[in-house]
């Protein structure tokens, strides 16, 4: 990581430490920072493996559901429900995993929908997700059975540290031996298989460490939100993390933070003002970022800095 | 210790619904050979090799490595037994490092390559090795290079690097000069023979100057099956070789190069 | 001298923003065959590429016939009458051999017919079925060549094409350019293996960074073995 | 005294997707029209509404609520379509103590197992839709039915409740089938409906579902032989459809805009700003934004809890409902309709589409207290 | 009377004609996504909304300027095709050769654009477009009774079916696309005028998707989300017959209609995930879909 990337990532944690204290809402930016670390799993699997998965709006709803019931039904604590949350994503993972691995490209991501579509109607049938009503009135309770995170202000710094944690481990996964590999699949796979790596078990590896991640940021969400409902499930929110991924710049590492941040505030924002045409101004989005800005906004300033970079070395 | 058989092939056959590229092919390779496979475009020569590495499976006859039947394995297995194969087009990382694309090749033995928790620092000390390697092909200026933007025979020359990383015991070859110009043709050439010190290789070239120069072996396919098999010099000789692969005789041993 | 067939006037072209050919000029009269020597990366395969518009951007002029082409998009260009066959050869997996062999659409009069063609390449005559890629590497470099001579173009532009064949088989190819040339048509050829276009052309070019550096004429070739051996170390 | 020197009503509904029509903009416009009647202020303090769509997700319901609770110093919230909607608000609303209007809403659960201190239940209910309409339709003949349910929670809570009410008044149910949310085809459903041979079909679903249902029972010939049951079905869904392939069929509602000079002049004064008739539910936003602005106006203060004791005791005379009150597990009574749709020829003009075949007064339509699961109202 | 896995013959019958007029509808949407992505490498994710698209052409058509349906038949996918012929031009055209993903993403922005600009305008309600007087009626074929508008889609269907499979798999212009597909530069290197071929096929996908609207007009209320309703589930058929082969995503279209039409009567609650579940077990089977070719 060169010094200007640190410097700004330490200044983006000062700004996220203060943010309550500067008048931003938390409730928020709680729900910012989850689906940026949804995003964040997300782009761990397309942006570092090369993997298109148009489902992990399962595992990101399906651990919202579970964290939910665990805590609301069973009584748990919101740390065990995270962990149960996590758990699903990753036995979930290994599931879609173990199916749609051995298939490429669209292939991939068709079979990755098809299989999240099952679990979007398991969720609107089975008893406990409360079907179109959704998991409803979910408490935060008492961290550790200790603190309790009734108030927004605690809460927001737990979902924090968990954020922050998370964004460094995939920092360390990226850049770990396994990321090598992870590289060298993306770059070329039959490559990888002729130097004796056993490429299907990596990309089951990087598929269930999203999932899990994936199922971690859905459960934070129930834990913060206080409750689960089938948009998390549906396939539209597949289809709104790719954008995020896309905007942010898939395949950098504060891409899908910033696209998520994008994303919810224009949903929060415009939904009130501009009515049906919420939908036209994100298929605009898309639309521009497709032909503009392919490698999304971080990626485009990366290559603008790497331009004059190289420009001031040839002057 | 020469004369071991190290890959051996018994009644090996492959058929494309119907059609058979591979016919019974019995083939011995000795270890420390450098063994050149030719014959007609088409006379199966990339599918035995693919055979041979399980990118296909074979219809009949079976493939021992050293004395193992390893006629069944996955191709990342026979990978980790010590045969690595390069392609006939080229096979590169193309947005990784030089460097890296060697050091790829050397975490394997590491062990380490599922710790995703494990920092990339961990892999820094497989750069010495690493930069060994490339300056075995003449490669180490351009370590930090970006692969992409490497010239062709550039390309081929990384890729014998990081084949070699993997310490394979036995190379295979598939056309290693193919769009070289002269000059990396004979470097080439002369890092084949050189990289082939305690290994063994086979290859298959149609660029019959390099394969005089270095070939121990040669076996000669056509339309699948094997036509002839030994020294350069007796088969070069054989009328049905001249016949269905090097051409009228004023070119016979110059091959067209 | 014949007329100019062809004709580049300091081209320049360009890989998104990589400037690859810095200015070349070059002629090929009708019923000529001319090779273009060079090193791996001189530029070759970019100055065919170029001339049937399939750079990036391009800059300079070629007259093809007469007419000016570095404005043209590719489909009107080959209907000047130009064969390509690529380096990479190009062959469509989802056609079949004899599919692939019938894709181009004739440019001009005077092609092959797919009889003689099989009778030049009995091949790929055996694997007409069999879908395009799954032939092997040298007969899809046949299929590639036999691709253009049925469209009736004049003007031939061949990269690489004895790459990969047998022996006998370049022998073979070497024969029929002759014959072609005997038809009249005009060839440019690219090529590494210098020994397989030295007694095919009657006159060579040598690229280096992407320009035309030498040309001279086939019975100046003894003359210049010094020179060439400098630039391409043959 | 007025917190932040303004009153603000919420308005959180559907305004993009399904259920934008029969509520959404024209709701808002209704609500608008309420704090014009009131002067736009109220002892000088001025009355604002801020309005946000919801697309029928509970998650951005209860978000949006929970944000304009907590930074914008909303004083009532009004919910608008759906059930999982307002189940979702009313939760917010409750633990922000503040109260909460549910019009559009279906789910009886609103004011029976999920009721709160907080939550009034303005327009109807599936108690209700099911009273009317199974009751009349067995009375009318139609003894034995066959249920076509959207398979989800409200479509199962419909039919059960529609279920219990037929089997009350001696009728009988044959089968059911259940389809997919948003299934767009159902002439396999509706065959197995005709093989049947019951006389009356029970659409316990909604919005494109019963349209879609309505649609194809034309085009297969099921309307020859059994007759339509709507158990939700609302004015622009018939407007959409036409009298055509309407005509006769019985729905329930809580208001229709061509009952009496009242309720004309009112639609009439919608309609200029909305180029549509109002529904049921556009009325009953105006009802209920009316009657929290007239308890705010008495009481002389927004606070919650001296607005809400104020609306418990009050009753409500407006265009929607004359008489209405506030019952002890938060629901409002008023009279329901049984609507019978008129043939073509006896349709005079544009949205003339109803015959009031019955009313049902005060308690009639509604759910009684030995039947509820609200804990508040022992 | 006899039966059937337990239930009457005649309602069998009665099902599986239902499932094949379905079918019908999934294998002509199906189809004209299976050519783009087959010819253009695009998963159009904007076809439902083209659909959509056609079927409120044929809507406005009549309510606004009396346009029958037979002149709607003909004249929607034309408007429709053009409209796919701007896209094209418009946007496509700057994402050949990249990475397939991106032409998803596109088509995906125009598909909410499209039906958030018909939203707003038409409301979410939706239209009744009537049957024409021709077609009207039904007729009783002893099991059931089938209106006629019905057999004349599913016979309509059929014919510009396999009029396309013939088009694309056994004449020389579909020679050109199918290698255009692969390597379009090259194929424009021989001399054929690529760009303008891949233009009209777009439009052609485009008007396909527009007819199959018009077709369904007179079934189903119109709605802006009628295309979105039915996407995902065209796109399972396309990848379970393989995708870009045109034989596939017919036979499949009708046939996952049939499947799904049963799956109504056996299991309802599953009718909407039937198709998932085979497409899984599919994949599982043949990774390239029933028709693909291998990679
Ligand atoms: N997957 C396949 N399906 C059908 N036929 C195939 C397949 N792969 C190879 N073939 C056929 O098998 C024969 C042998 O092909 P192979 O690629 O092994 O030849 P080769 O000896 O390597 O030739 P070259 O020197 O031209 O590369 C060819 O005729 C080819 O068309
Ligand atoms: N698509 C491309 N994008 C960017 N640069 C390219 C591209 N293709 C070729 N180049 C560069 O252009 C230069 C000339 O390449 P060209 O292929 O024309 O060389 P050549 O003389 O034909 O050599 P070869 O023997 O490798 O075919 C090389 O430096 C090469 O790296
Ligand atoms: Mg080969
Ligand atoms: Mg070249």
């Amino acid at each position: 990581m060169s010094r200007a990337t640190r410097f700004t990532y330490l200044a983006l944690l000062a700004l996220a430490i203060v943010a309550p204290m500067i008048g931003l809402y938390p409730v928020f930016v709680m729900k910012l920072l989850c689906f940026a670390l949804f995003a964040c799993a997300f782009n761990l699997l397309l942006g570092f493996t090369g993997l298109l998965s148009f489902g992990h709006a399962a595992f990101f709803g399906f651990a919202a559901y579970v964290a939910g019931w665990v805590i609301k039904a069973l009584g748990w604590t919101p740390e065990l429900g995270l962990l149960a949350g996590a758990a699903t994503g990753a036995l979930l993972g290994s599931v879609f995993g173990l199916v749609a691995i051995r298939r490429q490209g669209i292939y991939f991501a068709m079979v990755t929908l098809a299989l999240s579509q099952m679990i979007f109607f398991v969720c609107l049938q089975a008893p406990f997700t409360g079907g179109e009503d959704g998991l409803q009135g979910v408490p935060r309770g008492n961290l550790f059975g200790l603190l309790s995170l009734q108030s927004d202000t605690t809460m927001y710094y737990v979902v924090l540290a968990i954020f922050v944690a998370c964004f460094l481990a995939i920092l360390r996964i990226v850049t770990s031996p396994f990321g090598q590999v992870l590289k060298m699949i993306r770059e070329n796979e039959p490559r990888a298989t002729s130097l004796g790596y056993q490429v299907d078990r990596y990309k089951l590896l990087a598929f269930i460490l999203s999932a899990t991640l994936s199922g971690l940021a859905g459960s934070l969400k129930t834990v913060v939100m206080g409750f689960a409902s089938l948009t998390d499930v549906h396939w539209a929110m597949s289809g709104e993390v790719i954008l995020m991924s896309l905007l942010g710049g898939v395949g950098t590492f504060f891409g899908p933070v910033l696209g998520a941040g994008i994303v919810i505030a224009l949903q929060d924002n415009l939904a009130d003002k501009v009515g049906a045409w919420v939908n036209v101004i994100i298929g605009v989005i898309f639309v521009v970022c497709v032909l503009a800005f392919r490698k999304g906004i971080v990626g485009e300033v990366q290559a603008f800095l790497e331009r004059r970079r190289k420009s001031g070395r040839a002057a | 210790m020469s004369g071991e058989i190290i890959l051996e092939t018994t009644g090996l056959t492959k058929e494309f619904k119907g059609f058979v590229a591979v016919n019974n092919v019995n083939l011995q390779v000795r270890r420390g050979d450098i063994h050149a496979l030719i014959g007609p475009n088409g006379a199966g020569k990339t599918t035995y090799f693919n055979l041979l590495t399980k990118f296909l499976p074979p219809t009949r006859g079976t493939i021992t490595y050293r004395g193992v039947d390893i006629t069944h394995e996955k191709p990342a297995q026979t990978a980790r037994r010590g045969i690595v194969r390069s392609f006939q087009i080229s096979a590169v990382f193309p947005h990784m490092t030089v460097l890296e694309n060697v050091r790829a090749a050397l975490q394997r033995n590491l062990g380490t390559s599922f710790h995703f928790w494990k920092p990339e620092r961990s892999l820094y000390h497989l750069h010495e090795r690493a930069l060994e390697l490339l300056a075995a092909v003449d490669l180490q200026d351009f370590a930090d290079e970006m692969t992409v933007n490497l010239p062709y025979g550039r390309k081929r020359a990384l890729e014998l690097a990081t084949t070699m990383a993997l310490e394979p015991e036995l190379m295979l070859l598939d056309e290693p000069t193919q769009g070289m110009g002269h000059e990396d043709v004979s470097r080439v050439t002369q890092l084949i023979k050189k990289v082939s010190q305690g290994r063994t290789i086979l290859m298959v070239e149609h660029n019959m100057n390099v394969v005089s120069s270095i070939a121990d072996r040669i076996t000669v396919l056509q339309r699948g099956a094997v036509i002839a098999d030994g020294p350069y010099d007796e088969v070069s000789k054989n009328p049905q070789v001249i016949e269905a692969y090097m051409g009228s005789a004023e070119n016979e041993l110059q091959g067209a190069h | 001298m014949a007329a100019e067939l062809l004709k580049i006037d300091n081209l320049h072209a360009w890989y998104g923003e990589s400037h690859v050919l810095h200015g070349v000029s070059m002629t090929v009269a009708e019923g000529e065959v001319v090779s273009i020597l060079g090193r791996n990366g001189a530029g070759r395969t970019t100055t065919l590429r170029a001339i049937v518009g399939l750079t990036g951007s391009r800059k300079g002029s070629i007259r093809i016939g007469g007419h000016e082409a570095v404005k043209l998009p590719p489909h009107r260009i080959a209907r000047l009458g130009v064969g390509y066959c690529p380096e990479e050869r190009g062959i469509f997996a989802s056609l079949s051999a004899e599919e692939n062999l019938l894709l181009p659409p004739p440019v001009g009069a005077g092609g092959m017919s797919l009889a003689e063609i099989y009778d030049m390449f009995p091949n790929l005559k055996e694997r007409a079925t069999s879908p395009g890629t799954r032939l092997s590497g040298g007969e899809q470099q046949m299929l590639a060549v036999a691709r253009i001579l049925r469209t009736g173009a004049r003007l031939l532009l061949l990269d690489e094409i004895s790459e990969g064949l047998a022996p006998v088989i370049v022998q073979k190819l070497a024969e029929t350019i002759r014959t072609l040339k005997a038809k009249g048509y005009t060839i440019v050829l690219v090529e590494q293996n210098f020994r397989f276009a030295a007694p095919l052309a009657d006159r060579f070019y040598v690229m280096e960074h992407g320009k035309m550096v030498r040309e001279f004429a086939r019975h100046e070739l003894s003359a210049n073995t010094g020179m060439l051996q400098e630039y391409l170390g043959v | 005294q007025i917190s932040g020197d303004v009153i603000r009503i919420g308005f959180i509904t559907d305004m993009s997707s399904v259920y934008a029509d029969i509520d959404g903009q024209g709701g808002v416009e209704a609500i608008k029209m309420a704090i014009a009647d009131m002067g736009g202020a109220i002892n000088g303090k001025k009355i604002e509404i801020l309005t946000a769509d919801h697309q029928n997700k509970p998650d951005v319901a209860a978000t949006k609520a929970r944000e304009w609770f907590d930074t914008q110093g909303m004083d009532v919230l009004i919910g608008g379509t759906n059930s999982g909607t307002s189940l979702a608000m009313a939760k917010v609303a409750a633990e922000k103590k503040k109260p909460f209007i549910a019009v559009g809403a279906a789910s009886s659960a609103l004011t029976n197992e999920q009721c709160t201190p907080y939550t009034m239940h303005w327009a109807y209910d599936t108690t209700a839709l099911a009273k009317g309409t199974g009751n009349a339709v067995v009375k009318q003949g139609g003894k034995t039915w066959y249920f076509l349910t959207a398979d989800y929670a409200f479509g199962h809570q419909l039919q059960t409740d529609t279920a219990k009410v037929v089997q009350a008044s001696g009728g009988q149910i044959v089968g059911s089938v259940r389809h997919p949310l948003n299934a767009s085809d159902f002439s396999s459903f509706l065959l197995q409906a005709q093989s049947s041979k019951a006389q009356i079909l029970g659409m316990a679903n909604a919005g494109g579902d019963t349209i879609n249902t309505i649609k194809a029972a034309n085009e297969f010939g099921i309307t020859k032989t059994m007759k339509l049951a709507g158990l939700l079905v609302f004015i622009n869904d018939i407007h959409s459809l036409g009298l055509k392939t309407t005509q006769g069929m019985y729905m329930t509602d809580s208001w229709y805009w061509n009952q009496n000079q009242e309720t004309r002049a009112w639609a009439r004064k919608f309609f200029d700003k909305m180029k549509r008739m109002p529904s049921s539910l556009q009325a009953g936003d105006y009802s209920a934004a009316t009657q929290y602005l007239a308890a705010v106006k008495a009481v002389a203060s927004d606070d919650a809890e001296k607005v809400l004791g104020h609306m418990k005791k009050a009753k409500f005379n407006d265009v929607f409902m004359k008489g209405g009150w506030v019952r002890g597990d938060g629901r409002v009574i008023h009279d329901m309709y049984l609507m019978q749709v008129k043939s073509p020829d006896k349709s005079t003009e544009p949205w003339d589409y109803y015959n009031v075949a019955q009313v049902f007064k005060g308690e009639e339509a509604w759910t009684t207290k030995a039947d509820s699961k609200c804990a508040l109202w022992k | 009377m006899t039966e059937i896995f337990g239930i009457p013959i005649q309602a069998f019958l009665g099902q599986l004609m239902l499932g094949l007029v379905n079918g019908a509808f999934y294998a002509m949407l199906s189809l004209g996504l299976a050519v783009i992505f087959g010819l253009l490498d695009i998963v159009n994710f904007a076809h439902g909304a083209l659909y959509m698209v056609g079927a409120f052409a044929a809507w406005i058509m009549l309510e606004k300027w009396g346009v029958n349906y037979w002149w709607a038949l003909l004249l929607a996918p034309l408007i429709v095709g053009a409209l796919g012929v701007v896209i094209e031009r418009a946007f496509l055209k700057r994402l050949y050769g990249l990475d397939p993903l991106y032409g998803l993403l596109l088509t995906f922005g125009i598909a909410l654009i499209l039906e958030g600009i018909f939203r707003d305008q038409y409301g979410v309600s939706g239209q009744s477009y009537p049957v024409p007087d021709a077609l009207a009626g039904a007729t009783n074929l002893g099991f059931m009774v089938l209106p006629n508008y019905r057999a004349w889609v599913v016979l309509a269907s059929i014919a510009v079916c396999l009029g396309t499979w013939f088009l694309i798999e056994r004449t020389r212009l579909g020679a050109y696309l199918r290698a255009g597909t692969e390597n379009a530069k090259l194929v424009q290197a021989f001399g054929v005028n690529v760009p303008m071929m891949v233009m009209l096929t777009y439009g052609a996908g485009a008007a396909l998707a527009a007819l199959a609207g018009v077709l369904a007009a007179p079934v189903i209320q119109v709605t802006p989300l009628m295309g979105s309703n039915l996407i995902i589930v065209v796109f399972a058929v396309v990848v379970i017959g393989g995708m870009g082969s045109i034989l596939g995503s017919i036979v499949t279209g009708l046939a996952l209609g049939i499947i799904e039409g049963f799956t109504r009567v056996f299991y309802p609650e599953a009718s909407n995930v039937v198709v998932f579940v085979i497409m899984a077990i599919v994949l599982m089977i043949r990774p390239a879909g029933l028709f693909g070719k291998e990679a």
